[in-house]
């Protein structure tokens, strides 16, 4: 027997296990996101959910792994990967690419049109993403900074391409009053919203914990349990702080700011969770938490409306947890900032204009009436919950 | 005939149907809707917005009766759901010109 | 007393709540219904096979008010629901003959 | 005009649709309501305790029609949602003062 | 210490992970099926799920193990495993047999009564699967034929054994008209189906991946990347092509056939995941979700009433995914066709005797009242969302 | 390189992947218990369920993992792994903790204010459970109970709190008429529920597997196959047999019965997973079955109201695991009873003064009023599927 094999094995192994936890946060922000917009819209954010995935990973296969990591071509040729099977490595690549637009659908959602989204979608996943990637973690001009995992490779790509988007599309009709008074548009169904958020943290066991790549030595072993308990820790701080504010300010403990304070400290958590202790990410998190909170009531001031909060979420705490890293750990404040704003120059202008291109030159928001109808009779044909009064039998 | 219609508060239902049973009210149709009146709609919070729910859940009770029973149906009605709160809800009473049973095309006072 | 019967488009309940607020018609109940009419249903898709929606969401929205107040109502449903496209919905008027209000036990405009 | 309420099954909606739409009745308002009567609500169970459900889901669709229609109308309601079971549901009749069409404007008999 | 066992160690725990995933395809399949079918017929759908689960797990475990591998008993007596736990693998084999009656359940869903049912089920699980898995994958007379994971042992099985019981069922009533033509009867609650959709997609990763048996080698480890990949690939891929045809067809985004589109693809892949290349599965996917597509309306035409698509997704593509692996990899189309020619004469005359059997015996088809009222009521005492005017508090 | 590390590598990946598992439970109880509930409480259950992850696992970072396992003050610090990494086993101990106020959250439900229910958590996680627990696995004074996973340890510290609390809350307004009729109060949504009961299905296979702590030698691998196996017979035979006996009862398959028949048996066979052979756990967990179906009445003729039946479920079988382990395999009756015992002494009263002294200090009931209107509004401000005429778009 040939042992020598076995820390590929195990490295193979494990990597193919934090792909699949992963992968469950599809279901996870299709969840979250169907659960947080209107009746009317839960298909078509559904829809938008499922097309996504297939359609980034299908370019990412095709070659956006290849441009991010170097390859020489299509497909995984030429890219080389370090003790591990190449397949894994790309499967657990590939896990990564669709949460970058993920996490915009639920803030686009309720008046984007799908397709035209899935063409930004396309972009994100063919071009911008690997060409970030590429700087920070394929070993380009920013690999100075450090990103565990992608609080700014992910979140914040994310969050500014969201921002863009957003500024693009405008807000949903009614959202805002004629005096700027903020109209609440609650949620249709907190179970699902729970259970999203829920598969979410999950699944970050698997987004942080497989971002150590090597589990097969004490020292990996011991990496990557510190990684996985300062993932948790500082969702459970985010939910605690965001719990304590909510309820200091309000009198109500509301779930959707609760589940939203998690989600903040997770992504808080992403770039660091490899460098920091065992209490740097309840300070980490809970700040997450308490910057969801505020952040959310500000963006609508600013009249930059949000359906599910993923700016507060995503972009503010990715922001947030690459700045962290510097704070807790010995890296370079400068070399940190240097990412975040790259990136931010990169990703927000760029996004804006493609944006607003697929406007102009296919139509970006439904009209008027099928906002008010809802999307998804008009884009996907059917309702989330049909029935009643519809067919004969 | 008349039918009688009351907007009840919807925890109130099981109460108001056994007082119309203890005199032989046994038919009614009940539906769900939102009713805004004087009860003030309390505000709920989303995501760090406040807003007003105005409208609240009410229980709407139809019943047809015969013309000699209107007095005491809104006697048992306004007995069984009445909280003394705000919000108790109403009772309208109108004029049935015609009742048909389906089943077997029994008219009027038989069919109700 | 008269019952006012508005079949409307759900977008447009909370502009005729707003619009009949403006003439001190402070109470209604309102449900959700399916309307059936000269509005074409949309034809959806399940899974391959096409089928017409006949039945449309609309509100029900039902107020009792005085018997001098119907043409100011109705002037302000009908302007704060019209959209100018088919579907809009309908006015009914019909008598109420008695109101009770179940906290108080006042009876007919007292009870409004 | 007259208003006509009936309480239906709710598979037989289809059916009285298409009956209604056979004499050019093509405009209705339909809801979703719970009927209690002579049928006997079926008993369900729950994690060891049975408990009795009275209400049963029935279908109350209203058309407001001209007064002329009232007897034809009702003949094909009847007709058409009648299984000869118990629970087949009722027909109301109302008198209705006044219509108006909101789109237009156009009032009672024009308006229906 | 002894580190000849970690092979034996790693591969054990390699089958109890992909067992698991398996396993999260029953709660996937049950949302996907309660999703689909109408309000009143989801708790008889729900029963039947968790009731088939229990049911032919525990006769796979008291015998049909035993009958399928050539053990010599009950329970797991003389059955003999290659380098893992004997328990691992009689786990990962339980996984599977309760798949061929999943998938039949959605398909019979809305007019069977749960009992006959059942029957059904312990007959299958103890009888008509472990006899076709005997003959493919025991070292049987069908040895020769290349099926990784069960395109024709699983799939096509269980599609055979619903068409017998969709013809001696019957349509639901109203489905059809007189002039023949197709009424939809749409689905209840789509969130459901799309959170069951990707249960099942993320636990065919253990499905396909789980049956190379082995990765405690560095080809073992790239061997189950590969398939776990390519099984990814071809779930995209049918997405995707559903996408393409549904909304070229309708001019919508039909998701029910967006998702019964990747279902296709993961079917279809089944059989050869090992064997091809990674382009190969975008191949076989996107037919599979065009099969789809068309099978649908094509069964409707035939009257052949099918609530959930299973037979288009899971027979139509058991036979494409079987065939696809002599046309992309160098195996033998005739040896293939053998396999699917007599899996099906084998399955279908002996599954409609059954199913006629158990009719005669104790009914089958729930009568014309509780059809229209729903089978919650008379089969279960209960409905999926109860609640309205129900009790007194 | 060093293969004399990959026990130590392969133990802890196990760990973490158990740990997973189990912390799928928190989705699975969250919707079990979200749908088992009246519509109007659905919220405050969710947010109970999240709100009490975050505080139990919060505390036991803190000091409850040392207290338990013997450290020397706070975090991890003196705690010792026995040949895994310390994070692996502080995340693996850290995903039992919030069970045992898991299974209370959904009995004391309807009716509990959510912040002092949050308060006895804490409680509970940083007091009660160390203790029992240090006393049981922490090598303390009940050592030789056996207890692999916490039949006792978890499921009834849980339950004889549960039944503290229902004792002293009493039951939901309405639930028992005056002539001590039982009033059944029907759940809100049986697809949540089933989803539910399949999750901490599943986690269970962590919760116990997990529990062997070691699979990196051929013994250890068979003894977590074996565990894993006889997890699931025992669950199989719960649900079928309560099946059968409420079929028999009622002519109905009740699937709330079915599932907590399930779980029933899956608690029944959390203490001896290990140590007995195939056929026992068939045994033990059809037992389990059977006594939820005939406990659910037996307590509501006590009018000890259970919103979910958790006390069956989780109480009595918790009981009935730790006894079955003395009677199918070789462990002295008296020392498990002493075990039972103790416990019940130990955490009924303690539990009881707690929740006294919380009622004085801060209330632990919902009002009357809010008791109608429902706990969702006045506790979180949001109701579970909210919408319909709430706001003008
Ligand atoms: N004029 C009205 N027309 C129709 N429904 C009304 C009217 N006024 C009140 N209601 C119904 O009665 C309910 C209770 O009325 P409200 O004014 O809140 O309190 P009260 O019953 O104590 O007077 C309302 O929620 C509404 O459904
Ligand atoms: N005769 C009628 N009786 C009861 N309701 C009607 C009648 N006619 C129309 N309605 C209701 O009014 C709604 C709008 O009617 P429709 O004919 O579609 O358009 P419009 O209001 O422009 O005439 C219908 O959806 C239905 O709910
Ligand atoms: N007096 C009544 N007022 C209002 N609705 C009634 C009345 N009687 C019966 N109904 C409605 O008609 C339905 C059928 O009545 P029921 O007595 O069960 O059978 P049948 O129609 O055969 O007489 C009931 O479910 C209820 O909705």
């Amino acid at each position: 027997m040939d042992t020598l094999t076995l820390p590929y094995v195990i490295d193979t192994f494990f990597l193919l296990f934090a792909s699949v936890l992963i992968i469950l946060m599809v279901p996870g922000f299709a969840m979250l996101e169907a659960g947080l917009v209107r009746t009317k819209n839960v298909v078509a954010v559904l829809t938008g959910n499922v097309m996504l995935y297939a359609i980034t990973s299908f370019i990412f296969l095709l070659w956006g792994f290849n441009v991010m990591f170097g390859g020489n071509g299509f497909f995984l040729s030429g890219v080389v990967a370090d003790g591990y099977s190449l397949y894994a490595y790309f499967f657990f690549q590939m896990a990564f690419v669709g949460k970058t637009v993920s996490i915009m659908s639920g803030g686009v959602s309720e008046r984007i049109r799908i397709i035209p989204f899935m063409i930004f979608a396309a972009l994100m996943s063919g071009f911008i993403y690997p060409m970030v990637g590429n700087a920070i973690w394929g070993g380009g001009f920013l690999k100075e900074v450090h990103d565990l995992a992608g609080s700014t490779v992910i979140y914040s790509v994310g969050g500014w391409a969201l921002l863009a988007g957003i500024l693009v599309l405008g807000a949903r009709r009614g959202r805002y009053g004629k005096e700027g008074q903020v109209r609440a548009i609650p949620a249709s169904n907190i179970p699902l919203v729970t259970l999203g958020g829920m598969l979410l943290w999950i699944g970050w066991f698997g987004f942080n914990g497989g971002s150590a790549f090597h589990i097969a030595t004490k020292d990996a072993a011991d990496l990557v349990g510190l990684i996985i308990v300062n993932t948790n820790t500082a969702g459970l701080a985010g939910a605690i702080s965001a719990a304590f504010i909510v309820y200091f300010q309000y009198k109500k403990l509301d779930i959707t700011m609760i589940l939203n304070g998690a989600l903040g400290g997770l992504v808080a958590i992403t770039a660091g969770a490899d460098v920091v202790g065992l209490w740097e990410p309840i300070v980490i998190g809970a700040i997450g938490g308490v910057l969801v909170v505020f952040a959310i009531p500000m963006f609508d001031k600013l009249q930059i409306d949000d359906p599910v909060g993923a700016l507060s979420v995503h972009l503010v705490n990715g922001v947030w947890g690459t700045i962290a890293v510097a704070l807790f750990a010995d890296f370079s404040l400068l070399t940190q900032l240097k990412g975040i704003v790259l990136t931010g120059l990169f990703t927000f202008p760029l996004s804006y204009v493609l944006f607003m291109i697929i406007k102009k030159a296919v139509g970006l928001r439904s009209d008027e009436e099928h906002e008010y109808v809802g999307l998804d009779l008009e884009e996907c044909g059917l309702e989330g919950y049909p029935e009643f009064v519809k067919s004969k039998v | 005939m008349k039918k009688i219609e009351a907007i009840i508060k919807p925890f109130k239902l099981e109460d108001v149907k056994e007082a119309l049973g203890s005199i032989n009210v046994t038919g009614m149709t009940v539906s769900e809707v939102k009713g805004y009146g004087r009860q003030q709609g309390h505000s709920e919070l989303y995501r760090g917005a406040e807003y007003v729910v105005d409208f609240l859940p009410k229980i709407k009770l139809e019943a047809i009766i015969a013309d000699e029973n209107v007095d005491s149906v809104i006697a048992k009605i306004t007995e069984a759901a009445k909280t003394g709160k705000i919000g108790d809800g109403k009772i309208f009473v109108t004029n049935v010109e015609r009742v048909v049973r389906i089943r077997t095309g029994e008219e009027n006072e038989d069919a109700i």
